[in-house]
């Protein structure tokens, strides 16, 4: 817990809130697990075309430790679940989860024995993006919503 | 000169059982117990010379009735002499035990393994007889008939793969020191002396340049890698299981995301093999579109290897200028479509929409920008010397070692091999076109990478040739001939099987169908290029530096898709 | 030159916080933009729009904003320290880093000296007669941070680069210091002030005599062992992302950030120094200190002409991306150029009135040292600016080594390339004093 | 105080001014931001798979002591060389030709320790 929370619910609370809001909205820093297509729809976002960077997430990490948003694109399967979990518990507070593409939401079309069926089984997901794979234009959707949800938290959330 | 039916007939009545030629493809039936000697005297006779194992399938014929639950088809093909056969051996429920021919062929040791996994077939003698795909503690063997789809297994952590480890590093006469971490006190190395132990590092799944699918297990010393343990599977979603439960149109769905860097060649791909197997002959118009969208696919991937590729040496902008040109396929295949990615724009018989007005003014246009970006990239990367140094003679690969191997399409050819499907078994008229197959000589990363910035080239060239044929047919638009004959639900094969396959981006790309005479497909097997291309990785790493690793890979482009389904 | 060194002087002691304070505050303002630079131009070459989204009260400055929000959320990031690492060395890492970069650039001189009635004041935070070797040592002294960070992480891939970065750093460390030796002997001098001075002086009467034009492959090669030093493109093996990830894969929150901005700072460092060393320092080609000063009036009107038509044309160029644009946020961001055109406004009246102040008043001799001051620092200032594009601009365009081949540059190619220099170098200063 | 503290004392200063500037954030950052500490997230990072061997078993060398010593070697001849250089025009031929004897020297020792194959790092 750290010193901004020692004000509890006042007003300098909430103008902390404004400024750490600010700067967590404005700079997702991505983990990309992408597995399968969506990961190919992902380099559709990241390619001057649609250009992620727009949105402050140009800076992808390798290392889950400074990263802010893992990016689940594609297929999970059984055998990658374990991945996936180590990789969101190492990653640094605050972080958040967008799920893309319907087989990482639900399993989509591979409803079967080695596919995770959601990987909200493995991992709280904050932004579900629907889609096989889904266009660029959703994964950016999912993000600025996802800007708009942090824009809402309170440092007191995640003390 | 004979053909390969009279030139095997001796062979019947020996190692060889039964010998049929049905759709245009020669099958023959084995004894199991011969299949070493078998295949090896198929390799060696340069009356045959079959120099390279394509595939092998497991079949639980289960549902086909026969005394023998399970088949094994070996599938191979002979490029000096063009000849394709499919060698089928049968064995039973109570021991399934098969020799194993990974000492005739390299390839076969995945390949068994596959189907190991998958049907729980033994291959006797396989010196490392692990599941390839599922874990290693998964329960059952799920293409089995009495595999429930659903039936989902947990899996508490990865595995270590130490055992592999240790047996490779011994026979380098190198010690493995699988102590843990913490299993000695202090964090500077009291305990025992470890001499010269190798230095163990993961790489991968969650690894920036294995796409997210793919594991290896190094033993590195300095910057060198001494030897690499290569686990797959993580991307293994049951697309095989998943296909025997619907339709035969309704698998489509799935070749889609196999290669989800050039889906629709997948959709053609299978296709054709089904067509195959009804007998049908599609119209000149379908044929000339599919070539073009192959060729457009082909491009499509190409540009997906390259681009990521040089990402990977570090040179990071030749990416963008590459998926540019992608991103206006993408336009185009969405206006066709409706999608941007997975496609599934192809039926059995035809094609489902008329192409809209103005494709081929769109078509032209990605070209007109496709000739710019190759040049800006070979600009840039060209007569780079570090790009140069950093790929050249890295991963080399000699032609024979490749065929051992099962190399296919560009990563074959990069080794100065001249064997592409489109020349040495044409389809869809592939020989009447202008263009030449673009060979490498050192099969090294420099040539692959050279080998696919040619070849989309060629593909451009392609494509234009099958514009003005396609314009030259009559003027009507292009008719729906899979919904007029209204067959879509109806699509039932006879009872038999078959192998067809077609050069996609990544080299042949082959289905082997078995049919049971109803609506539903009973097995698809689908022979994938980048399992093949990869299974030598071990090999090539061996003695290179990390960052070759990172190279080698990359111009491999491994799908994991297509690897794991 | 008035010596301060007999006793503690307070002013003196003042003078020095407050260069410290513009020379830091000079490097900590190049990492935004550094930062921005990178962006921007990678955005650029690579036919992207680049970050356009953060803003405070609407004002992006073309994504620069993003800096500071991505300084709130490293600064409110989880700070962990893993449980596995070795404590002392994985803390120890990140401050020596920026420290170090803060240190190398007390030396360099961004201006002639101020000379104020009888007092002399170096334009330098530390006034050191070896200012030279200074930077040598302290810069070398970086790889500690990478190879203790590394190591101390008791992590693999921070081990791999800790050795990585260990063995390219020492090595490039050699070729660094070869190819000043030929410097040092063209102008005889390893105070940095002195080096800078000689700069100006004239070759055949009209050439500049910078460093870059007497020591053409000492400038190559210190470049080059420069850019190894920063572990940049086409060094950048340390962090080489798409093989180790980086030495940095275990800090997170702050540690990494300082990290993440010691590689920007150094970035303006080693600009800051190739500039003194090779590209004239804070010296005006054809313009010394006392032309400056003998002709303010001049210099000064010419000064504002300068600024008011490159605000002239900034606006111009402002107007026309503006009324190209074509969608309605619905909110602050709209007003975005009206910061602009203000801020533009403000300058144009400025130079109107610079131009203006020599007619009215008399320029007293404290005003033309403060004009050369700033023009001094100002040009110091735009040459390292431009030397920071060009690190950045090789970084999107090169690929990266590789370790044997890096080595091999290094001590096959460069080191006897930098010992042929100083060979020929000393031949030629001999026989043509 | 003596003398050479009172010489180095701007040094010191500049020295401890530079030092705090980094300190401070990392404390600040130490004290902001939210804790959660969990088992997994304590652990190494390797891929996504848990680091199953130990670091510090195994040898990684980068032919390091080699290369240590090459450095050692050059970089004293560049410390040498400098105040030679600073002295070229007042010594003259002679100490260019007496440096030319030792640099000489030095440029025996690399083509041995290339012959050597202390250069490859294959």
């Amino acid at each position: 817990m750290g010193i901004e929370t020692l004000f509890g619910k006042s007003w300098v609370t909430a103008r902390i809130d404004d400024i750490v809001n600010w700067g967590r909205s404005n700079s997702p820093w991505p983990y990309i697990f992408g597995t399968a297509c969506c990961a190919i729809e992902f380099m559709s976002a990241a390619s001057s075309h649609f250009d992620i960077a727009r949105f402050g997430a140009e800076l992808i990490r390798w290392s889950p430790r400074q990263a802010d948003v893992l990016i689940v694109a594609g297929t999970i399967s059984y055998k990658q679940a374990p991945v996936l979990k180590r990789i969101y518990e190492q990653m640094c507070e605050p972080k958040w989860v967008i799920a893309v593409g319907a087989c990482c939401c639900t399993g989509g079309m591979y409803n079967n024995y080695c596919t995770v069926q959601g990987v909200a089984e493995i991992i709280p997901v904050s932004m579900y993006v629907p889609g096989c794979p889904p266009r660029a234009e959703a994964i950016f959707d999912a993000i600025v919503k996802l800007q708009g949800a942090i824009a809402k938290e309170s440092v007191l959330d995640r003390a | 000169m004979l053909t390969l039916v009279e030139l095997l007939n001796p062979l019947v009545g020996g190692d060889v059982v039964s010998l049929e030629e049905t759709h245009g493809g020669v099958y023959a039936a084995a004894n199991p117990l011969k299949i070493v000697g078998l295949l090896t005297q198929l390799r060696d006779d340069a009356r045959f010379s079959f120099d390279m194992l394509v595939d092998i399938v497991g079949v639980d014929a289960s549902g086909l009735g026969g005394v023998d639950r399970f088949q094994v088809v070996y599938i191979l093909a002979s490029t000096a002499k063009n000849f394709r056969l499919s060698v089928n051996v049968r064995t039973s429920a109570e021991k399934p035990e098969i020799p194993s021919v990974h000492a005739v062929y390299a390839v076969a040791d995945w390949l068994e393994r596959e189907v190991y996994d998958q049907f729980g077939i033994v291959f006797i003698g396989h010196p490392n007889l692990k599941r390839l795909l599922n874990f290693k503690d998964f329960v059952g063997h799920p293409l089995r008939k009495d595999f429930p789809i659903d039936g989902r297994q947990k899996v508490p952590e990865s595995e270590d793969l130490h055992d592999e480890m240790k047996v490779k590093l011994e026979r380098r006469g190198r010690a493995f020191s699988s102590m843990r971490i913490g299993e000695y006190g202090g964090e500077h190395g009291e305990g025992e002396e470890t001499g010269d132990d190798p230095f163990i590092v993961n790489l991968g799944p969650a690894h920036p340049i294995v796409h997210g699918i793919l594991r290896l297990l190094l033993a590195v010393e300095g910057e060198t890698i001494v030897a690499a343990v290569p686990e797959l599977g993580y991307l293994h979603r049951g697309v095989e299981k998943s296909m025997e439960s619907g339709n035969y149109h309704q698998v489509i769905p799935y070749t889609d995301r196999l290669n989800y860097a050039s889906p629709m060649m997948n959709n053609i791909g299978y296709c054709k093999a089904v067509e195959k197997m009804l007998g049908i002959e599609i119209s000149e118009r379908d044929a000339l579109l599919r070539v073009i969208l192959c060729e457009l696919g082909r491009i499509m991937d190409h540009l997906l290897c390259t681009g990521p590729h040089l990402v990977d040496l570090g040179a990071l902008t030749p990416f963008w200028y590459l998926f540019q040109v992608r991103e206006k396929i993408y336009d185009i295949m969405e206006k066709y479509s409706g999608v941007r990615l997975t496609y599934s724009c192809v039926r059995i018989g035809g094609f489902p929409f008329p192409l809209y007005n103005g494709f081929f003014d769109d078509v032209e246009s990605v070209l007109k920008d496709l000739m710019p970006a190759i040049d800006d990239v070979r600009r840039l990367v060209e007569r780079n010397r570090i790009f140069y140094d950093r790929c050249c003679k890295v991963g080399a690969i000699s032609s024979a070692e490749a065929l051992r191997h099962g190399f296919t399409g560009p990563c074959l050819r990069a080794t100065g091999y001249d064997y592409d499907l489109r020349k040495n078994r044409p389809y869809y008229s592939y020989d009447t076109f202008d263009f030449s197959v673009v060979v490498g000589t050192n099969g090294d990363t420099y040539d692959r990478f050279f080998v696919r910035v040619y070849e989309m080239i060629e593909s451009a060239k392609i494509i234009r040739q099958a514009i003005a044929r396609y314009k030259a047919l009559s003027s009507e638009p292009a008719a729906l001939e899979a919904k007029k004959s209204k067959g879509f639900k109806k699509v039932a094969p006879p009872a038999g099987a078959l192998y067809d396959s077609s050069e996609v981006a990544n080299g042949e790309l082959g289905y082997y169908i078995v049919s049971d005479g109803s609506a539903k497909p009973y097995r698809i097997k689908v022979r994938s290029p980048s399992l093949c291309n990869y299974s030598a990785i071990e090999s090539m790493v061996e003695g290179a530096m990390i960052a070759d690793l990172v190279s080698i890979i990359g111009s491999l482009n491994v799908i994991g898709g297509e690897i794991d389904r | 030159m008035t010596n301060f060194y007999g006793r503690i002087d307070w002013i003196f002691l003042g003078l020095t916080t407050a260069k410290a304070v513009f020379a830091w505050g000079l490097t900590l303002g190049f990492i935004l933009v550094n930062i921005f630079l990178e962006r921007k131009i990678c955005a650029l070459i690579q036919d992207r729009v680049g970050p356009n989204r953060a803003n405070i009260l609407g004002v992006r400055l073309f994504g620069f904003v993003l800096n500071f929000a991505d300084a709130v959320k490293l600064l409110f990031k989880e700070d962990i320290t893993p449980s596995f690492v070795n404590k002392t060395y994985y803390l120890m890492a990140p401050p020596i880093i920026m420290t170090i970069a803060l240190m190398g650039m007390s030396v360099v001189p961004f201006a002639d000296d101020l000379v104020v009635g009888s007092l002399v004041i170096p334009m330098r935070v530390l006034d050191l007669n070896v200012g030279f070797l200074f930077i040598l040592a302290i810069t070398s002294l970086s790889v500690y941070s990478l190879v203790i960070g590394g190591f101390g992480s008791n992590s693999k891939y921070p081990l791999f680069a800790a050795m990585r970065s260990c063995a390219q750093m020492i090595s490039y460390e050699i070729v660094m210091g070869l190819s000043l030796v030929g410097l040092v002997m063209v102008y005889g001098a390893v105070h940095l002030q002195r080096l800078v001075v000689a700069q100006g002086e004239m070759l055949f009467g009209f050439i500049p005599k910078w460093g870059v034009v007497v020591q053409p492959l000492g400038c190559v090669l210190f470049c080059i062992a420069a850019l190894a030093e920063l572990n940049r493109t086409p060094f950048d093996l340390p962090e080489g992302e798409s093989e180790i990830i980086g030495f940095h894969v275990e800090y997170s929150s702050m540690k990494f950030a300082l990290f993440f901005m010691a590689e920007y700072a150094n970035i303006f460092v080693a600009a800051a120094i190739i500039t003194t060393l090779f590209f004239g320092g804070w010296q005006l080609p054809w313009l010394s200190t006392e032309t400056i000063k003998s002709n303010a009036p001049v210099v000064l009107r010419a000064c504002a002409i300068v600024a008011l038509t490159a605000a002239a044309v900034a606006a111009y160029l402002l107007h026309r991306l503006y009324s190209k644009r074509r969608y309605q946020w619905k909110d602050l961001r709209e007003k975005e150029g009206l910061v602009f055109y203000g801020v533009l406004a403000c300058v144009g009246v400025l130079s109107i009135m610079a131009m203006l102040l020599p007619g009215f008043t008399p320029l007293s001799p404290i005003m033309a040292s403060g004009l050369a001051l700033l023009l001094q620092a100002g040009i110091f200032i735009v040459k390292s600016f431009i030397i920071c594009f060009i690190v950045v601009w090789i970084r999107w365009t090169l690929p990266r080594l590789r370790y044997d081949q890096l080595m091999a540059l290094g001590w096959k190619i460069m080191l006897p390339l930098g010992i042929a220099n100083i060979v020929v170098t000393g031949i030629v200063v001999l026989l043509f004093p | 105080m003596s003398p050479t503290i009172v010489r180095f004392f701007p040094f010191l200063m500049v020295f401890g001014l530079a030092l705090s500037i980094p300190i401070g954030m990392m404390v600040l950052s130490s004290l902001l931001g939210p804790r959660k500490k969990t088992p997994m997230k304590m652990e190494q990072y390797e891929c996504g798979v848990p680091s199953t061997t130990d670091v510090h078993r195994g040898k990684l060398s980068v032919k390091f002591f080699l290369v240590a010593i090459l450095f050692l070697v050059f970089d004293i001849e560049v410390v040498f060389l400098f105040p030679w250089a600073v002295v070229l025009r007042p010594l003259g031929m002679f100490g260019f030709i007496e440096m030319g004897l030792f640099i000489l020297v030095l440029v025996a020792g690399l083509a041995y320790a290339w012959k050597k194959g202390a250069l490859e790092w294959e």
